[in-house]
């Protein structure tokens, strides 16, 4: 047994093996944003800020048929252990690229042609699994833009830690552990729009920590649709009939 | 190079509407001219930071963290510690923001509230110094803009200055010329709350603390920070107008009045932190109002 | 920040034709679903690198260099070596590609490489640590694309393991803390071959090895890293698009079963070189087909 | 007494408390520029060249009413103790900025839309209170480029030094002082168009070096002119009615 | 007598004062683009493509009466005995200059105008004279790309090792020799479209340097022809009266 | 990437009118074909430099400043002093010139005077070393194009030669593996004055020290450096056009004559300031005519 797993199947930091970390999620926290959240996903504190659908520049970059998705993922310089510096590094470009790929298919692009929505996902203080904590606030912050989409995107780890196959890794089980898979679902749609895997697995390993994942995933769409119901309708003045901005 | 980008037509509009009401010294929000809007000041809100604040005033959200490296010190100061402040303004702070390495506009930002805090010598540099000429604590401050509307400087000085009052380092032992670190952490050397008051001039008037929209038909700006003893430490006038002699006085006077107002806030929003700062509960240091 | 150019007509034209081919199991090159194009590995081109490869995947054609020096090791590692992975997609690859830094699609292509050959754990980095905390060996594995056909991560995925596989490095002796430099070289240390599988989606066909046509109609795409135990080490699913729990379960499979193959066919291509290494005579590795 | 003061009131450099260091201004010193100035104030050597109003690029930059000022302080590699990187610091950045704004209110951009105007000024040699003698020189080759002007801009610090108030701070006295206060005052407007500050003074003292600092801008102002005088007046040919360039 | 010269005047690598390394020149070798070649000359391996003439972007940049020529050299970053950082280095980016000087005056140009073409040289592996091999092998990647040429340019340099002036430096006689010389020349029209000088001659030495040069650039302009023959004239079906692409 | 950009109109009128009248060996400045403009060094200009000079060369002026700092050897050269000369067109320097890093005209322009001064041996570089493998003198020269009216190469050298020629360095002492600096400063060891000389090919014409007016209708530049022997030391050809071997010839002979004239004035322009380096009066070296 290692000592990220108790014989009793108690994990570093007290869940069980299908336990998600406490999450916290809020709408619309930013005024100058069209759309915007903040998740608290175990130790993860992110804001992620919407703003668009907006004219492009320069105008020849637009598309005629649909809207271009941006989307930047960037950890502040006192988000990790060791000081970051503020320029983009690779691994930042790299999650910017997959965390577009994982919300596209969501959003119905077609519906704003001549476009752009940009989103900002900013990492105030980073856990493991922050690449899927962003994922599911930025989806959140989309749908308080206002922006049309078919389904929620819900993302969530599952891994292999201590010889055994968990959902959610933390920082520490990243670090020690065997395997992190990163999954990102459309829960309606029942689709994967993010798959990634660092370490290994058996193929029966690679089908049961797929399946755990997308099992979290379902529990982060409750909280999503939980955070957005907690804004649109816990109070009725906030959603009129017109289109306001 | 630098480029001032306006918009001339609406600053007119506006200009005139703003003008009326300061006639009655009135403004668009309902301050007074000489009043801060809201502020609040959460601190201890990452851990992963040795400090950290996170600043409303009015609408302006800011984040600041420290982090303490151990650094080598500058040749001709052996025996400083080393003190780096870096501010941007974040692509989801504002429409007008955009990703990419700081403008003019970050870099004077960080500068002069880099100034403030230096100048009034608020942390004392040379308790900083762990082994002469070769090992010193390097204090990092950074400071994102998360919503931007109008004051960046004093939201980000408040925050900032916050985040050192707060902040808890680890402590070493020297052994044979080398670091040993141990368990405990220590506040930083503190000498001095600065704090920065920030002022429009807009037609004949003063205010303090403009919004965005203030900002934008103001002709200049100066950010004044003072001491605990109420001497002036730093001045930076901003914008493409000027000010009179007699502005100028009047506006240094005003600094240390209000500033002593604010500095009894910040000094309130640090003290329970200070004491109780290994307290891992922050569900009350919330990014939403 | 990354945008995502398409140009949608042309894409539902190729979309609809091929979609058509697709339907009876055919591809436009007249492959199978399930097959690579071929595949040459050339080594050792490039005497000036430890090791080096020139792959072509049909039309797409990489050359990967090994360059081995001493370097520091990261504090919290101080016994393990370090592996170090870049790839450029040249501007003589296509049409498309333009000079400068790399953008995210060689970004992305360079950490999926690293990812396969890290986490399969193919080379025993604890064993290039040369005098603890002080002196490892740095694996750079340079990648550069000549002809950009489609998918690159296979084709630079192949390149970088079969000139891992086939560098040489200079062997070291310690003596009183210092390293010195003997005459003889020796391979890496070797654990495994991973193998990168990637494969497209295009409606509701999975296609092994799309070519850049196919790619331009893909609606998503995965690489699949498996090593000689057929354990999955590294997954990247890209493009916008999406996939079942079902596909993804098949394409595990796929994976393990044409990763074997084309394992034996990197094998038989580095055999002969790993055994004539010094053998200058390099008229048989032609950059020509 | 600190050794920069001695007990007669007397300076490191020999000056008395009032008094400036020597400076020398001459007018359209480069050939290519529109208009172009040297200055030498102290140890300061610096060359200023305007270019303008002159069309934008790109075009859609431009200002339908006015004219943009762009304004770049450099420091040439050998100009101080260390050699400088040639790539701008956010030291030299925000002197840029602080220059515009402060030669801005002195130009009526308003005659000339839809332009640009350049002043590059490059510091060939540094001393204390560079970019108070940039400003200086800067607005002397705005005169000389012909551009309209409602007031020349003279710049001078004051500071305290060995406990004084002193006028026009040099290196050493930056370094080991208490304070320095940089200024750009327009004369006939009576503006302060530049006021900063670094280091402790009590509002008294402020006011003190305020007056002293705008004192020194007068005098300035008087050399401004004559070297201008000399230039325009001395001989009548280069002075006609139509505008060339 | 230098190591790097035999009493017997049989140079480092074999070679007599006036015989050029083994090279070799093939044509079209990359699919994608509009003419290829690869060329081995020594030690040296590099790969040329040439893409063009095409439209220019942005198009404000088109010459109105001819096609624009630029150029790129590059070393990848393991062609070298100390791997090289990918980002062009001062010297990469003075060889692309004076390769672009040397290839243009072969070019009709005018017959494009509008246009660019796009010239890109990567060196695999490198050896002494590596900018000559790569104009060698550029010229003849632009005749593959079909693009009107008034001749080809052939290059080779000369200097002078062990107090001998020889044809065609090699790695070790550039850094342990006493001058090097590239040379590029078009063989018909008889012209020199680079030159440059590492080193010190006497006139007469310099003179010889030159001619001997120029005789090194006549070889190797016949293996160019050569080369292209090869690809054009063995087999007849890849040249029609037609301009395809 | 480079890209040259010409307005051929313009270019195909002047090139006419300067043809009609260099077929009568005339310049439109009234020079003679093989004439330099009119060459003025003042040197000494900045006390923050160990050396400098300020050159003008007609309306071309430059300025050029020597910076010696102590640094360590490249690991191949542990006894060799190092030598970096940078160059930059300020963006005052003419209307074409922008801020921003050095383009590829002025990194060829850096390179070509760093080769001229290099390979003349100008500098015993192996006199620079310090301590064997671990410090010698690093000589930094930048230069600076104030303004630009053709003709940079020469200007530039003259520059960079005359700064060097008047520099004087801290000497230092080696004691205990360690340097102390002494109050004594020392020229730099100089063995020899290498000229540039840079013509341009103007239809069937060879013209020395072009204006910007003539570069920019000139098929071709070369410029030259010979050494005080009349050895050539550094050849670059720049432009689009080329030069038969017979010019070529003529070129390298005219290189030499010329050369030694233009050492003559170079130090004599030296001479008064080598004796004389102490002197603070820098009245007569005024950066204006």
């Amino acid at each position: 047994m290692s000592r990220l797993m108790s014989e009793e199947g108690i994990r570093i930091d007290g869940r069980r093996w299908n336990e998600l970390r406490p999450v916290r999620i809020e709408v619309g926290v930013l005024k100058n944003a069209d759309g915007s959240s903040y998740i608290e996903f175990g130790k993860n504190k992110i804001v992620v800020a919407v703003y668009g659908p907006k004219e492009v520049h320069p105008k020849h970059m637009a598309l005629p048929d649909k809207s271009i998705l941006r989307c930047r993922y960037h950890m502040l310089p006192f988000s990790v252990e060791e000081r970051k510096n503020p320029a983009p590094s690779r691994r930042e470009i790299e999650i910017s690229k997959i965390t577009r790929e994982a919300l596209e298919p969501a959003l119905i692009l077609e519906d704003y042609p001549r476009t752009v929505i940009d989103v900002f996902i900013e990492v105030l203080q980073s856990d493991g699994g922050s690449r899927c904590a962003g994922i599911t606030a930025a989806s959140v912050a989309l749908a308080d833009a206002g922006i049309n989409m078919r389904d929620l995107v819900a993302a969530c780890a599952a891994g292999k830690v201590g010889g055994r196959i968990v959902l959610d890794i933390n920082d520490e089980e990243d670090k020690m552990g065997e395997a992190d898979m990163p999954v990102a679902y459309l829960p309606n749609l029942k689709q994967v729009s993010l798959l990634q895997l660092d370490g290994k697995l058996t193929a029966d390993e690679y089908r049961e920590c797929l399946n755990l994942a997308i099992n979290g995933c379902m529990k982060v769409y409750n909280m999503q649709r939980e955070a957005l119901m907690k804004k649109y309708f816990s109070t009725k003045d906030e959603e009129g009939g017109s289109v306001e901005d | 190079m630098s480029v001032k980008k306006t918009t001339t037509i609406v600053e007119q509009l506006r200009r005139a509407q703003m003008n009326e009401l300061l006639a009655l010294n009135k403004r668009l929000d309902g301050r007074g001219l000489k009043d801060h809007r809201e502020l609040r000041i959460d601190v201890g809100l990452i851990k992963k930071a040795n400090g950290s604040a996170l600043v409303s005033l009015g609408n302006t959200q800011v984040i600041a963290g420290i982090k303490v490296e151990v650094d080598e010190p500058f040749p001709d100061m052996p025996d400083k510690g080393l003190f780096i402040c870096n501010a941007e303004v974040l692509p989801l702070a504002s429409p007008y923001a955009e990703p990419g390495p700081p403008d003019e506009d970050a870099i004077e930002l960080a500068r002069v509230v880099d100034r403030g805090i230096r100048e009034s010598e608020m942390i004392s540099l040379d308790k900083l110094a762990l082994i002469s000429g070769k090992k010193v604590y390097a204090v990092f401050a950074d400071v994102s803009v998360l919503n931007a509307d109008g004051n960046l400087f004093d939201a980000t000085s408040y925050a900032v200055v916050a985040a050192l009052l707060t902040a808890r380092v680890p402590k070493y032992e020297v052994q044979d010329d080398r670091l040993v670190k141990s368990e405990e952490t220590i506040p930083l050397p503190i000498n001095t709350v600065p704090v920065s008051v920030t002022m429009a001039k807009i037609g004949n008037s003063i205010i303090v603390d403009p919004t965005a929209e203030e900002e934008a038909c103001m002709e200049a700006r100066i950010t004044i920070a003072t001491d605990e003893q109420g001497r002036v430490c730093a001045i930076q006038k901003g914008g493409s107008g000027t000010f009179s002699v007699e502005e100028l006085s009047e506006i240094a006077t005003l600094a240390v009045s209000i500033g002593n107002n604010v500095r009894e806030r910040i000094k309130n929003a640090v003290a329970p932190a200070s004491t109780n700062n290994d307290n891992d509960n922050d569900n009350d240091n919330d990014i939403n109002k």
